[in-house]
């Protein structure tokens, strides 16, 4: 289900899933080509994967009202800019009260927004877009300063 | 595609009754955290209170683990006491539970004798 | 410290604060004001003013990093959409793991998207943007939903 | 410009020793929910287990607010039961408890009366 309009740049491509967890694997690889494709260093590529991620999983676990809706992934890229946009066709939610449940959530947005350079959530009656944009020089992201604070 | 696996459980007759070794490897993303809480939580009914979750293999772990790992930690508190150590060497996984503040909740180990040690002392 | 450039239609105006609670009835007052001036009713009036408070909440309440810090407010308008739009300086975080403290959050993301048509949340190095935006001709809202059933 | 106040706790001897009704009026915002939440511990921490928040003066309550009875609701079960009620017939107070699900952790009551009459029931 990939559609490569440019395969050399990645300049518009698609990927749509079944919102299903077992799909989140096929994103983060989708992610990682992508990324690779646009040139960012092993660190960067990490740091977009895991941002990917966690917004395939919030339309999967809060947007998808079953498994059989679709969740959709497109890439934007120019020569600064690698943008990676999740959509889903669900309503907004309430975070859980899980009583005695007890994993609390609400990490899911600061950490995107810790590992690339923009996060835009944008919701309408139409569902939920988030996109992921990395900047090819980008200002040092958390996971570099902590390491260079470490070493 | 299965990027994840979860070990069996290991119990340390010579740590104590309370001891158990947990295993996981792989990418622990939301397709296995609700299999690594119901783990963690067998775990504690079985009267587990120190728990060490091996990670060694694992090179990415998403924010719903995380929060099992925080619930894990609350729990425990709830229960009057325990503790979760967390064995990862790995540099972004590590990095994670520092941004997320996990880091504040649990003690992270390089290895798995580290954790041992550690246990041993509290002990 | 208002600039309206146009005053009839308030089609672009703007209202810079200190990062202070006390801020927040000012806020409010302005997001009133605005509603009233493009025709919202009393309960879409309502919706956008709770909507606007919950932005501005976060901006002082997580973004500002001080009470010197400053929160900026504007306004877009045409024929068909009224945007407010709060804008802060600082840096996205995460939410507080209040151990024993527990007054559990996370419900003003999902109110905002309740209450107003359009919620835009724009995260970048330069500080965090959130675009609320009600339609003149808007799909009922959860309030007028939940009267309608009541009712 | 103060838009809210917090009256005083009234307690009422005749509902058993730990009944106590608590009032704010005008808009509940980041502003004032510090205070009630300071209010709210305090007849906690004095003993009282059945809360009852008289809202009906408020016009506008925030999700800092919201965060607070919730809060509290948790308290009184982590200390062994209790109960928040709350008086509201402010359609759009009542429908925010709705959209947030307070409604599913508080009773809400029309009135004071409405309030009292359940408070001594449940006695
Ligand atoms: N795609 C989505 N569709 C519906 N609701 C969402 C979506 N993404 C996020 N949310 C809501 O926003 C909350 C916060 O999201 P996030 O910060 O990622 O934390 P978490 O998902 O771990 O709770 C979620 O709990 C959910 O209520
Ligand atoms: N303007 C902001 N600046 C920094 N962080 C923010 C901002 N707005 C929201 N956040 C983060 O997102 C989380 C979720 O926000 P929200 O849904 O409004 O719930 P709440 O503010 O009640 O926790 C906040 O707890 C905070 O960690």
């Amino acid at each position: 289900m990939r559609a490569f309009q440019d395969t050399a740049t990645h300049a518009a491509s698609e990927l749509h899933v079944l919102a299903r967890r077992s799909e989140l694997g096929v994103a983060r690889k989708y992610a990682e080509d992508v990324a690779a494709a646009f040139g960012l260093d092993s660190d960067g590529r990490y740091e977009f994967v895991y941002a990917v991620n966690e917004a395939v999983t919030n339309a999967i676990r809060h947007g998808a009202s079953d498994e059989e809706d679709m969740i959709h992934m497109s890439i934007a890229a120019d020569a600064e800019r690698l943008t990676f946009c999740v959509r889903d066709r669900g309503t907004f939610v309430m975070p859980e009260v899980d009583a005695d449940e007890s994993s609390p959530g609400g990490r899911g947005l600061a950490l995107m927004a810790s590992l690339v350079d923009e996060v835009d959530l944008h919701i309408d009656p139409g569902g939920t877009t988030v996109r992921l944009t990395k900047l090819r020089a980008a200002s040092p992201s958390v996971l570099e300063t902590a390491q260079a604070q470490a070493g | 595609m299965r990027t994840f696996y979860i070990g069996d459980d290991v119990q340390l007759e010579h740590m104590g009754p309370d001891v158990a070794i947990l295993v996981v490897g792989g990418e622990v993303d939301f397709e296995v955290s609700p299999q690594l809480k119901a783990r963690l939580m067998r775990a504690i009914k079985a009267g587990n209170r120190r728990l060490i979750l091996d990670l060694t293999d694992v090179t990415f772990i998403d924010s719903t683990a995380i929060g099992v790992l925080a619930g894990t930690v609350e729990k425990l508190d709830e229960l009057g006491g325990g503790s979760l150590s967390v064995v990862s060497n790995h540099e972004k996984v590590v990095q994670i539970f520092e941004i997320t503040g996990l880091d504040n909740m649990v003690t992270i180990h390089a290895s798995r004798d580290e954790a041992l040690a550690a246990a041993t002392v509290t002990r």
